[in-house]
């Protein structure tokens, strides 16, 4: 809680990533690995594939106060799994349909491709949606009060 | 009169037509009355500002520009169409300032006049070929060039760069090319299509016109060309005007008829070439005259009315 | 549980941007961990002991190490900690250098940010259960497609040690680019001469089937156990029966075929062997200029063949070939230089390619071996070379550096020499690229012995002046424009990715970079690796390289592959799928969406059906478990509750 | 201006100037690996003092003086054949346009031949709305002290008739001289902010 209460003063903002294991986890390798500069404000969860990426994550991570949910994986036709990324984006379509519902912008979840081998593309991708969070604040989080259908989904 | 013509399209005409470049004009304006397309002048248009108010500052450059493109989206124009590629530049400037958030305010304030932006240049070779269409031009020959070597000289700025110019290819335009096959002209490659003609050297340095000029001269000659056709007033002036300048220079004889498109296009719809200002050529074209006439058969379709 | 978390410090790679100790110290009183400490370089001999040690020590059932990427040490890490008993997948990684240390200088940041990577690290661990990998039998056949050097090098290699060779290339002869050179640097001997006998020793292996005038249709399978099905194009050309002889090409009345081997500089028959120690030696007709087919008349071939081959109503054929393991081989395209108007590609008959005037140099080539211009067949005076047409070049898509054409330019300079003693070259070029064992002399012998013109600079501009040719460049040493007139002008064409790379790509499940060029595992320490297990790289479709470095892969992709057939069987990953039976509705989504068909019903008594995993084929994406309603079917090791406790470590 | 012997970086390198014209022309002047071909392609390379590329290499070694006093950028035809050509797509053309809006700015123009023309073109243009070419060209070649410059020129310009004995008056002069005048005003303001 005290942990919780420092960041709020601080200017850093709470973005949460799903990278796939294959092509975007490899592509944020690949940046640090070209030392190319990015906010610090983004912390990195591992899937194999965005095909395993549940909405629910980021839903979930969305209202208990993240500010920022980016969803990146491979290519288009790039798939190591061939299709798991086409999946993916049907629901992430819906996903952010559905946020504006929940009085959360839809522009805090963003999803993208990047492959292992565009690390200045993760750099400009990392950069703008922080960029982006920093713009639209503090999510102020789900509000039981208003918002009652969610109480379920929880 | 509007209603007899299937299209109009805002002209803008420049100062080099008002003087040095007369011929190109003329020539535009009769060829567009055959392809049924009227021209309207941009009412009391003003110079393009030109190489030195561009270089004095863009912003004044774009602003002066401006006021031609703000008359013609006043007259509800969107498309407004140049025979000089040097003013062809300065629009597309000004359009290209207007669309520069940094700048637009500035351009506005100092322009005063209402501006949307929503216009687009071209060159009268871009209108020929992209809205006008070859086959069009094509089927509006009444005498081909029959027999007649032509070869096409685009200068610098008609394709390039390609960014701005966003038209035909920059280093192997065919544009031209494609224009006098429809009119029956015989065009060999030409390898000095897009090489800089030595622009405003004329009064400074004549050697280097003397140099890039003579090789296109010469390139031309030995080409068995019996006529260079250009689409620039700059252009225009250093291989007619000063013809006789780099002759002397190179120690070799052109005698080169150095005509306007539009000239040659209005040639093979059988229009009058005085009407057309094949008189104000420098270097002599009565050789190609006559040539034209000897050989050229008329095409036995009806021509298109002259109104 | 009981937990030791291990900060690195990778020397001060991120000890410089992290504060380490103060991310031991912080995590330490996090709950479940009972041990913390910082470690100089972790994944040395004695870091890796010292984690054992504690694991012994404090009866660590959990560890987690905060260093690299995981994709760097997680197997070295695994391999540690099951050597002090525990199981290898009670462990988890925090990648605080690639992710942080290397990617902010902000020293409070990335701590903070260390810290909390560390604590989802832990929170994801908490639910970690031991896995155990199943195994199954490895099929120890190999497949390469692409028969260039590269290829045909690796299948020789792996057919020497016994192995069942598959070797499947798209045109009807292997042989590849190096088959079209003349003579090769740096030693300038003749390219057939050394890979002649190696294509001859393909055709003599019986462990070797040759696939020519083939193409992958679709790829199944793993590492182990992959099922390619093979399109052989219908060649009309019954080639079991087919000897080679020829007459059909001599009596062929369509002669006006652009020889593609000679590259367009001269021309060949409807039917053809594309060049005389062509492997397989086979006749195939050209269906878009064979007269019987474009006209429905002729069949000239069918009569004069003596072993009565023709096939005019042959059709292609789909074959199911299945293997273990299968390298990549599919090198290059080259540039087509008439995006380069000014140079007048394509336009000027006298400017050529470099692959060109190798067919020019050869003594199989159009001219006999014989240097003579493509337009009047005069032999040239003045040639000039022009160096990174199509590399390193923003403006054509194409900036990196083709790596070979330094050194080709050189030799076809030091060859033009050697057969037309009074000429002249000229090479105009940005940096002479030469870094291998005797090249850099090679080039300078080029210039010393050969007088080869060196001109830093490139061309503007290249246009006639009578039958020859003005080229227009820069000597930017000098600081001046130069012009030379030439004869014959040389473009040195950059190297792409061969055509269909990236379909064949997506077909394979590998990656490629955003030039096609396939994507190795590592660029320093897995070269030959695809991301893919059991899918290896050799030669230039990784990548531009020249003959050394091509055949080097070669080996080195069938070394890989020996190394994976030296066991039976491989173990399979347990992170897969696997359904909690009593929860599974039967909806049957996952089934639906599973790209392997690793899902399958299971009947239980009464006739009730579950979803039940095959987990020697789930490859383990975790699809199904993002669609499943019920959350029934869960991907072991990335389970919902898994990712949950990350998020909400780092959210509540 | 002489040309250079020996280049003291440290004391000549002005980053500002780098910094200027990459925001002036939208250019990158750092993309330049001097492949040469801008001075290749240039049919002026003859007469400049120093060809295009090495204008592009002093730009990035922040020799502001040298390049903004050089006669190079003022001989440049703007042609665009560098620019259509360079490998790293960089707008040559542009940069040299930029350097001229700044050599004038600087008053560092080295051919005062172009001042001179360019004022008088101005002028023209303020107080007729066009251009007057036949009042122009004279008057710059009398200025210039060559008064007979192109006279030669002059019967086939009337055989053509195609001079204008009187300029071009337009009605909207008063316009344009707003536009002049509202432009000057911008500028001072400008000037004074900074
Ligand atoms: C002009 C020139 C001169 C050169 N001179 C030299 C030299 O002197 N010395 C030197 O060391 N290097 C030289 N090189 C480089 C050399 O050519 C290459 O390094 C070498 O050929 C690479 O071999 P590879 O097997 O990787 O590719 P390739 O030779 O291109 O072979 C690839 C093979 O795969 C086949 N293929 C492609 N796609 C498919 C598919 N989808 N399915 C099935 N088959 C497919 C192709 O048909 C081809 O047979 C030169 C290159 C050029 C352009
Ligand atoms: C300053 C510098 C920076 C570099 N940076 C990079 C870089 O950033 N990226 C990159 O890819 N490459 C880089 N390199 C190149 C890189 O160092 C080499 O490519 C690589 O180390 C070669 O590995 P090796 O195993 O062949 O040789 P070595 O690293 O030299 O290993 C040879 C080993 O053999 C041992 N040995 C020698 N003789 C005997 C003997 N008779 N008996 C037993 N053992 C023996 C030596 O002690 C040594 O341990 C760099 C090189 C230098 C000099
Ligand atoms: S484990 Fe990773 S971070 Fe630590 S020393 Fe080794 S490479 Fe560096
Ligand atoms: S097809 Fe017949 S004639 Fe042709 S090479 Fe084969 S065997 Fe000889
Ligand atoms: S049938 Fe076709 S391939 Fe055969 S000889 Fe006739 S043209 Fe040639
Ligand atoms: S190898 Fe040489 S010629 Fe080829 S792209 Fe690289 S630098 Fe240019
Ligand atoms: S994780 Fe699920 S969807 Fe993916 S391969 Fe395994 S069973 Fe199929
Ligand atoms: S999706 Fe879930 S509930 Fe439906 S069949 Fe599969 S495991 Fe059972
Ligand atoms: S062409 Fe472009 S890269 Fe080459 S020297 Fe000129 S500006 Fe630099
Ligand atoms: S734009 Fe200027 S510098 Fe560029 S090529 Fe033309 S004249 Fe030379």
């Amino acid at each position: 809680m005290e942990e919780r209460e420092k960041t709020k003063n601080n200017t850093e903002m709470r973005i949460l990533g799903f990278l796939c294991n294959w092509c975007s986890y490899g592509g944020a390798d690949t940046a640090g690995v070209s030392r190319l500069k990015q906010p610090t404000d983004l912390r990195i969860i591992r899937i194999p594939c965005t095909g395993r990426m549940d909405p629910l994550f980021a839903f979930k991570a969305l209202i208990s106060g993240a500010d920022g949910v980016l969803v990146s994986g491979c290519h288009p036709k790039d798939c190591h799994y061939s299709v798991g990324n086409l999946y993916a984006r049907r629901r992430f379509e819906v996903l952010k349909d559905f946020l504006p519902f929940l009085g959360i912008e839809s522009d805090r979840f963003h999803y993208t491709w990047v492959s292992a081998s565009e690390g200045q593309r993760w750099q400009e991708v990392v950069t703008e949606f922080s960029r982006r969070i920093h713009e639209l604040g503090r999510n102020p989080g789900f509000d039981m009060n208003t918002n009652l259908v969610n109480s379920e989904a929880r | 009169m509007k209603d007899n013509f299937s299209r109009t399209v805002a002209y803008y005409p420049g100062c080099s037509v008002e003087g040095t470049a007369k011929e190109f004009d003329e020539s535009t304006r009769e060829i567009f009355r055959v392809l049924n397309v009227a021209l309207r002048e941009i009412p009391d248009w003003n110079c393009c500002g030109s190489t030195p108010s561009h270089i004095y500052d863009p912003l004044l450059s774009a602003a002066i520009s401006g006021r031609n493109l703000a008359i013609a989206e006043r007259m509800g124009f969107y498309e407004v169409m140049t025979p000089c590629p040097g003013c062809l530049k300065a629009l597309k400037g000004s359009i290209e300032v207007f669309n520069n958030p940094l700048k637009r305010k500035d351009l506005l304030n100092i322009l005063d006049m209402p501006f949307y932006g929503r216009i687009k240049a071209v060159s009268v070779v871009q209108f020929l070929v992209e809205d006008v269409g070859i086959e069009e031009i094509e089927r509006c020959v009444l005498f081909p060039l029959e027999g007649i070597t032509i070869v096409p000289y685009y200068g610098c700025l008609l394709t390039r760069p390609p960014k701005s110019a966003q038209f035909d290819d920059p280093e192997q335009p065919t544009s031209l090319d494609r224009i006098l096959e429809a009119i029956g002209a015989t065009v060999p490659h030409f390898p000095f299509k897009t090489e800089c003609c030595g622009a405003t050297y004329g009064v400074v340095r004549k050697d280097i016109v003397g140099r890039l000029t003579g090789r296109i001269l010469e390139m031309a000659l030995d080409l068995g060309a019996d006529a260079i056709a250009v689409a620039c007033p700059l252009c225009q002036q250093n291989l007619d005007l000063r013809q006789e300048q780099i002759e002397r220079y190179r120690g070799r004889s052109f005698k080169i008829s150095v005509p306007y498109i539009t000239q040659l296009i209005g040639l093979s719809f059988g229009i009058d070439p005085k009407k057309l200002g094949w008189h104000r050529l420098a270097a002599d074209p009565q050789k190609l005259l006559t040539r034209f006439d000897k050989l050229s058969k008329k095409r036995p379709t009806e021509p298109p009315t002259i109104r | 549980m009981r937990i030791g978390v291990f900060v690195c410090q990778c020397g001060t790679n991120i000890a410089s941007t992290v504060d380490t100790e103060r991310v031991a110290q912080e995590v330490k009183k996090l709950p479940d961990v009972v041990y913390t400490t910082t470690y100089m370089y972790t994944c040395s001999e004695p870091g890796q002991q010292e984690i054992q040690r504690a694991i012994e020590e404090h009866n660590l059932q959990g560890v987690v190490v905060a260093a690299c990427s995981p994709r760097m040490h997680e197997p070295t890490f695994r391999r540690a900690v099951e050597k002090a008993g525990l199981n290898r997948y009670m462990f988890e990684m925090a990648n605080i250098r690639e992710h942080v240390s290397w990617v902010s200088n902000d020293r409070e940041a990335n701590t903070k940010k260390a810290i909390e990577l560390v604590r989802m690290a832990v929170a994801k661990l908490r639910f970690n259960q031991p896995l155990f990998p199943s195994r199954v039998a490895i099929n120890k056949r190999v497949m390469v497609i692409g028969g260039g050097v590269a290829g045909i090098q690796a299948a020789l290699d792996c057919a020497d040690a016994g192995l069942d060779v598959v070797l499947v290339e798209r045109r009807t002869s292997i042989g590849g680019k190096m088959a079209q050179l003349d003579k090769t640097f740096p030693t300038i001997d003749c390219s057939s001469c050394i890979l002649g006998p190696k294509m001859v020793d393909v055709a003599q292996k019986e462990n070797i089937t040759l696939h020519a005038y083939s193409e992958i249709e679709s790829v199944s399978g793993y590492v182990g156990n992959f099922a390619v099905r093979v399109r052989k194009k219908a060649t009309y050309v019954d080639w079991k029966a087919c000897t080679g002889c020829g007459v059909c090409m001599e009596k062929c009345p369509s002669r006006k075929v652009p020889d593609e081997f000679n590259e367009g500089l001269s021309f060949t028959r409807a039917i053809n062997i594309p060049f005389p120690q062509a492997i397989p030696k086979k006749a195939t007709i050209n269906r878009s200029y064979c007269i019987y087919f474009t006209k429905g008349k002729c069949g000239i071939c069918a009569k004069v063949c003596p072993a009565k081959a023709i096939r005019y109503d042959m059709t292609d054929e789909v074959v199911t070939e299945e293997v273990g393991a299968i390298i990549v081989a599919t090198g290059y395209d080259l540039f087509d230089p008439s995006a380069y108007g000014e140079y007048g590609a394509g336009q000027y008959r006298d400017v050529i390619t470099g692959i060109q005037y190798e067919r020019i140099l050869s003594a199989s080539g159009p001219f006999g071996g014989h240097i003579k211009r493509p337009s009047d067949g005069r032999e040239p005076k003045d040639v000039v070379f022009i160096a990174c047409v199509g590399s390193r070049d923003a403006s054509v898509g194409r900036p990196y550096c083709s790596g070979v054409c330094c050194m080709y330019i050189a030799k076809q300079a030091i060859l033009t020499k050697d057969h037309i003693p009074n000429s002249r070259s000229y090479v105009f070029y940005m940096d002479i690229r030469s870094p291998a064992k005797n090249y850099d002399e090679f080039v300078r012998r080029a210039q010393e012995e050969y007088g080869v013109q060196y001109i830093r600079g490139r061309v503007g501009k290249i246009y006639p002046r009578g039958d020859r040719l003005v080229v227009q460049g820069m000597d930017t040493l000098l600081g001046i424009q130069v012009e030379v007139e030439a004869d014959l002008v040389v473009l040195a064409t950059g190297i792409e990715a061969s055509r269909g790379a990236r379909e064949l790509a997506e077909k394979l499940h590998i990656s490629y970079d955003q030039y096609g060029f396939f994507m190795e595992n590592h660029p320093k320490l897995r070269p030959v690796e695809t991301n893919t297990a059991g899918i290896y790289l050799a030669g230039v479709c990784q990548g531009p390289k020249d003959i050394p470095a091509s055949v080097a892969q070669g080996s080195a992709a069938a070394a890989k592959v020996l190394a994976l057939f030296a066991r039976d069987t491989i173990e399979t990953s347990p992170q897969v799928a696997s359904v909690t039976e009593r929860a599974c509705i039967a909806c049957g989504k996952c089934i639906e969406v599973c790209p392997y068909g690793a899902i399958r019903w299971k009947e239980l008594k009464g006739g009730v059906r579950k979803a039940e995993v095959i987990t020697t084929v789930c490859q383990g994406c975790g699809l199904c478990n993002a669609t499943c309603p019920p959350k029934a079917i869960q991907l072991q090791h990335a389970t919902d509750n898994q990712i949950l406790a990350e998020i909400e470590e780092l959210c509540a | 201006m002489e040309r250079l012997r020996v280049l003291a970086l440290n004391s000549t390198y002005d980053e500002s100037f780098i910094r200027q014209v990459e925001m002036e022309s939208g250019q990158q002047i750092s993309r330049c690996y001097q492949c040469g071909n801008c001075g290749a392609s240039c049919n002026y390379t003859c007469v400049y003092d120093y060809p295009v590329n090495q204008i592009m290499r002093l730009i990035q070694l922040g020799q502001k003086e040298v390049v903004l006093s050089s006669r190079a950028i003022w001989l440049c035809a703007a042609c665009t054949a560098c620019t259509t050509r360079c490998p790293c797509n960089i707008e040559v053309t542009k940069i040299m346009e930029t350097l001229r809006v700044m050599s004038l700015e600087e008053g560092t123009v080295s051919l005062k031949d172009v001042e001179l023309f360019y004022k008088e073109f101005l002028r023209s243009l303020k107080n007729f709305g066009r251009v007057f070419e036949a009042g122009l060209l004279p008057l710059v070649n009398l200025r210039i002290g060559r008064p007979f410059n192109d006279m030669e020129l002059a019967p086939l310009v009337f055989k053509g008739r195609k001079i204008h004995l009187f300029p071009s008056f337009i009605k909207g002069r008063k316009e344009i001289s707003a536009i002049f005048d509202r432009f000057e005003s911008w500028r001072r303001k400008k000037e004074d902010l900074s």
